[in-house]
């Protein structure tokens, strides 16, 4: 096994780290609200820390938000999370964004948020923008009943043949529990 | 009284019998086929830091293949639906067959004109290319070519079972068995031709009695031989063609009971047939000795052999299909080609 | 056909195969497959479409964790990977920990990354041993086994049990490092260490399981980025990427270790990315077990909780952490938090939403096989029938563990 | 951060180290077929003896109980109930269930659950599984079937074998 160094990044300093560290603070909300100014669509760009930023967005604009996600560095999807909300009717999807090629970048998480009412629970896929929402949005669906319009492969992806018209991940679907005393009911 | 025991000697001895049905054909062979898988998966055990075989009799569980074979051989034979059954139970007879038929051509030792228990076949043995009688079931002046020309169509006789099974793992399996026939068939027939050549003989007696084994005048033949023996019988790392991971057990797959115990037994057979041959041919066979001794000795070098090749399981995975084919074309043909052209100049400047 | 090309130089894909097209159901009842369907479609010998067919194993805990409390989902969330279940379990922990606003001790921190390590170390032989056996490479598959048992006796006598540890709470971990166990760490060491070069004679050197591995399954540094490819597969294929330095939990900001990453991408890198994060993980075990400072190894807000009485009897005798009534049901503040670890297998995301009740509103688990299902079927596609499975060792695609 | 090193695998072909690689190979198979590192045991002839802290089968002390609930709110499996028995609240275990993850016997307020070391356990039936508090009351004893003694040996980390094993008393 030869070990050959290849593409060294220049090796800062001590105090120029710690500099680099303060930049790259506010790097993330920089580049988001750059991000955002140039969209020209309404977002709700929320940065909670160094690491962690959500970014609301109406169902409609996802798409559009997504590739500018992807136009400043963000590669790849972590999760795709479907939320099931009874009393307002409504789905939230939660994308958990963040990068493999931009170190900073690297160090955050960024969640794009959208929702969608029980009446149409369609959204646009992200699968031509993030490849790697493919297996996500799959599980979504079947498990939520969200349909992803765009996506190439939409069928069920765990569950068994015959679990057709049920989506057991929405909060209808309830789950026998059992009480502490077995000779009392619960 | 002493006549009738004279008779049933005489019938034991007669080589024909003799080499087929007790030493070292059926019986001798079966046995030791047993104990060559029982070591195949105590010697996996030791390199594997397990035990192995060990509950079934005292001495390491040497009975548990015994054990093992005669639970098989009473399971239930299914079979599917949609094959043809004739030839369903048939088909996993022939491979075995072939893989012990060429036995009949291999000498496995001369006979003394006195002094052994063949001596008394000495005339009807004769073979002149030695001036000796040989024990060998069919003696003939070609038995060289002779044992690869039976052997030859061992996997035609694979792919027949596969597909009288009527199942696709088992078919790929047969694919790859008829791939794999092109390549081991030209390597083992090279490496037999530079011997034949520096030999200056097709016979397998005049091979041994010259008193050299193959394996000195010409290492390259040996070599290439041992790789196409193990690619033959699907040893591993050439195991491609029941490939566990991928195939199930190739065209073994649908087979139970005592069907899949003769699907199965071919290949160790072709083993120990091959691995005869290889002993006589590379390895100075019986020489020096004679009649039975020289038998046994021959025996226990092909059972090296054999011990060899299975031990192999433990440090080798399988190769691909095309990768098996590839080094043996790319690899393994220059070198028989080499050993062609060491067989010649071998036989023509030092074994006359 | 036009040109011939050069038998020589060209590799599988280049062959022209006249189409003999067909397909193979491989699994589950298949000895190749583990707990997963692969519905193959084959053209001749060339992989036309490999379809993965999940669910065999799935055990629901994404719905099971809306009727289970807190406490409950520990011993629930590890059971997907039961052979990685510290990472499993550390990831959990720190998205609630990070809801409750939990600082963990010192020593505590420590521990972990010791765990994770240990675990690290027995997942890496435990998926090589299963690309052995792929490959029937039968020793490689007991020696990885056997091998991994030295750690597994080592886990056990850490947390009490071989695979299903449950080592990590909320605020810190259950047991404590003694004496005995540093010693059995050390000797593991070194055991492991006299291995690697015997590994390497009879595995990753031996010219057959080159043969197998290289330039199979090949995925370059963009395909890995594009398809969400997570941990040795990732690295194996030139991107550096490591939670552990990306975003340090546990005490890894203070570790000092490397990131094997290898440039090739195919099947013998993301092996090669694994032997070396063994080697990795042994000197981070053993700066854990130099460097680890004295301490508590509880968060006091839940030891203070604990009976002094009990504490003397379990904590101060045998170094044990009792559990304060308070675990037994409680309640986190209103909020959300996603943790990522790296497991053994790749990144291992954790989303958790509480609403304030005792049971989670939601917890989401991105777990590597996960992420590698859509990587396995993209790898699978005009590859070799006998590569399927040399794929499918070197993603160490663990089923139970994508179907949670 | 650290450098960024991207290393590369050796990709020599050249046949001669390969024929070397195979040697090596086989030479390493031999060496372990004459020298083998053998770890497992003879089990039931050989027996392990689990280490102290193991947390296996769990075992109540009646009188201790103070009938709290503790364990069986923990409980992750619903393995752990109370029940009433003689007029006190007590828990009953479900061996059926039970995950073996501690969390009850850790949670106990007066410690009247213990773990002990039995680990292997065969049942004719499933309601054999559940313990009730009088069953629970007791050490699980069970004895192996076989014939002679049962060897009881302690797994020891070893730098050369891997682990090894000692007689155990």
């Amino acid at each position: 096994m030869s070990a050959q160094p290849e593409a060294k990044p220049p090796q800062v300093p001590q105090q120029q780290a710690q500099q680099a560290q303060q930049k790259q603070e506010s790097s993330l909300s920089r580049k988001l609200n750059e991000m955002k100014t140039r969209l020209n669509v309404p977002v709700n760009v929320k940065v909670e820390s160094e690491r962690r930023a959500t970014i609301e967005v109406d169902k409609s604009n996802l798409l559009a938000v997504a590739m500018a996600l992807r136009s400043i560095g963000f590669d790849h999807v972590k999760t795709v999370t479907a939320i099931d909300y009874p009393e307002t009717e409504t789905f939230e999807v939660l994308y958990h964004v963040s990068s493999y090629t931009d170190f900073e970048l690297a160090k955050t998480i960024v969640t794009l948020r959208t929702k969608v009412s029980y009446k149409d629970p369609t959204l646009p896929s992200l699968h031509p923008v993030w490849e790697s929402a493919w297996t996500g949005e799959r599980e979504t669906y079947e498990m939520f009943g969200i349909r992803f319009e765009g996506h190439p492969d939409l069928r069920r992806l765990f569950l068994d043949e015959d679990f057709e018209g049920v989506y057991p991940m929405r909060k209808s679907y309830k789950v026998k529990t059992e009480g502490l005393f077995v000779d009392r009911p619960a | 009284m002493m006549d009738i025991l004279q008779d049933i000697k005489y019938v034991i001895f007669y080589p024909s019998f003799f080499v087929m049905i007790i030493f070292p054909g059926l019986i001798a062979g079966g046995l030791f086929v047993l104990f060559a898988i029982w070591f195949e998966r105590k010697i996996a055990a030791r390199v594997q830091m397990r035990v192995g075989p060990y509950y079934v009799s005292r001495f390491g569980g040497i009975a548990q293949l015994l054990a093992d074979a005669i639970r098989v051989a009473l399971q239930e034979i299914i079979i599917p639906a949609g094959v043809n059954p004739t030839l369903y139970v048939i088909a996993p007879i022939f491979p075995l067959l072939f893989a012990f038929l060429p036995l009949a051509f291999l000498p496995i030792g001369v006979i003394p004109e006195q002094g052994s228990v063949f001596s008394a076949y000495y005339h009807s043995f004769f073979d002149p290319g030695v001036n000796m009688g040989v024990i060998a079931a069919l003696p003939t002046e070609y038995s060289l070519i002779a044992v690869l020309a039976v052997e030859a169509a061992y996997p035609i006789f694979i792919i027949l079972q596969a597909w009288a099974t009527n199942n696709r793992f088992a078919l790929v399996g047969a694919v790859r068995e008829a791939y794999l026939s092109v390549a081991y068939d030209v390597l083992i027939l090279m490496s037999v031709i530079a011997t034949a050549v520096e030999y200056h003989t097709l016979d397998v007696a005049k091979v041994v009695q010259s008193g050299i084994p193959g394996i000195v005048a010409n290492p390259l033949a040996a070599f290439v031989f041992f790789v196409g023996l193990i690619m033959a019988t699907s040893r591993f790392p050439f195991e491609i063609v029941e490939a566990e991971s991928e195939l199930v057990t190739g065209p073994a797959t649908e087979y139970s009971g005592l069907l899949f115990l003769l699907a199965m037994g071919g290949s160790y057979f072709g083993t120990y047939v091959y691995a005869l041959y290889f002993a006589a041919v590379f390895l100075g066979g019986w020489y020096p000795l004679s009649g039975f001794p020289g038998a046994v000795i021959l025996f226990l070098k092909a059972a090296v052999i054999v011990l060899f090749s299975v031990f192999l399981r433990s440090v080798y995975g399988r190769y691909r299909i095309d990768q098996a084919l590839r080094n043996s074309w790319r690899l393994l043909l220059p070198v028989a080609l080499a050993s062609i052209v060491l067989g010649i100049v071998g036989g023509w400047l030092w074994i006359r | 056909m036009t040109a011939q090309p050069n038998v020589f130089t060209m590799d599988a894909t280049q062959i022209d195969i006249v189409p003999i097209e067909g397909e193979l159901n491989v699994g589950p009842q298949h000895p190749g497959s583990g707990h997963l369907r692969i519905y193959v479609k084959l053209n001749g010998d060339i992989i036309e479409k490999a379809e993965l067919d999940v669910g065999y194993v799935h055990r629901s805990v994404e719905k099971l964790a809306e009727v289970r409390n807190y406490m409950h989902l520990i011993p629930l969330v590890e059971r997907p990977a039961i052979l990685d279940s510290i990472h499993m379990n550390l990831g959990y922990i720190l998205a609630l920990e990070k809801i409750m606003g939990v600082d963990v001790p010192d020593r505590a921190q420590y521990l972990r990354s010791l765990a994770a390590e240990i675990n690290r170390i027995a997942s890496h032989l435990y998926g090589t041993g299963i690309l052995a056996v792929f490959l029937g490479h039968s020793t490689g598959f007991m020696w990885g086994f056997g091998d991994r048992e030295v750690w597994v006796e080592v886990l056990q006598a850490l947390t009490g049990a071989r695979v299903t540890n449950s080592y990590i709470i909320p605020g810190g971990v259950r047991r404590d490092l003694t004496p005995t166990i540093k010693e059995m760490i050390e000797k593991a060491i070194r055991y492991q260490r006299k291995r690697i070069p015997e590994w390497k004679r009879i595995f990753l050197n031996n010219p057959n399981i080159r043969a197998r591995l290289e330039n199979v399954g090949v995925m370059s540094k963009e395909q890995a980025i594009a398809w969400g490819a997570v941990g040795p597969n990732l690295r194996g294929s030139g991107v550096y990427y490591d939670v552990r330095k990306f975003e340090p939990y546990a005490a890894y900001d203070r570790l000092d270790f490397e990131i094997p990453v290898y440039k090739e991408g195919d099947a013998y890198a993301r092996v090669h990315v694994r032997f070396n994060e063994i080697e990795e993980s042994m000197k981070i075990i053993e700066q854990i077990i130099k460097e680890i400072p004295q301490g508590n190894i509880l968060s006091d807000r839940f030891f203070k909780q604990i009976p002094p009485t009990r504490l003397k009897k379990h904590y101060e005798t045998h170094g044990k952490i009792v559990f304060p009534g308070y675990y037994a049901s409680f309640r986190p503040p209103k909020g959300e938090a996603i943790s990522r670890v790296e497991a053994a297998r790749g990144e291992l995301v954790y989303y958790l939403n509480s609403d304030g009740s005792p049971k989670p509103y939601r917890l989401r688990m991105v777990t590597p096989s996960y992420r590698t299902i859509y990587v396995f079927e993209q790898l699978a596609k005009g590859a070799r029938y006998a590569d399927l499975v040399a794929i499918y060792g070197s993603l160490d695609y663990f089923p139970p563990e994508a179907d949670r | 951060m650290d450098q960024v090193k991207i290393r590369e695998y050796d990709k020599n072909k050249n046949p001669f180290r390969l024929f070397g690689a195979h040697v090596a190979a086989v030479g390493e198979g031999i060496k372990h077929a004459i020298k083998p590192k053998t770890i497992t045991l003879r089990y039931p002839d050989v027996s392990m003896t689990l280490p102290t802290n193991y947390r296996g089968m769990i075992r109540l002390y009646k009188d201790v109980c103070i009938g709290c609930s503790l364990c069986a709110m923990i409980c992750p499996a619903d393995a752990m109930k109370m029940t009433t028995w003689e007029g006190k609240k007590l828990p009953q275990i479900n061996y059926g269930r039970c995950v073996f993850c501690g969390f009850c016997v850790d949670v106990c307020p007066v410690d009247a659950l213990r773990e002990t070391r039995v680990h292997d356990a065969a049942f004719q039936s499933r309601r054999e599984l559940v313990f009730n508090p009088d069953k629970f009351n007791q050490d699980f004893d069970q004895t192996l079937p076989v014939k002679g003694t049962v060897r009881k040996v302690r797994a020891v980390i070893d730098e050369n074998k891997g682990i090894r094993y000692v007689p155990d008393e």
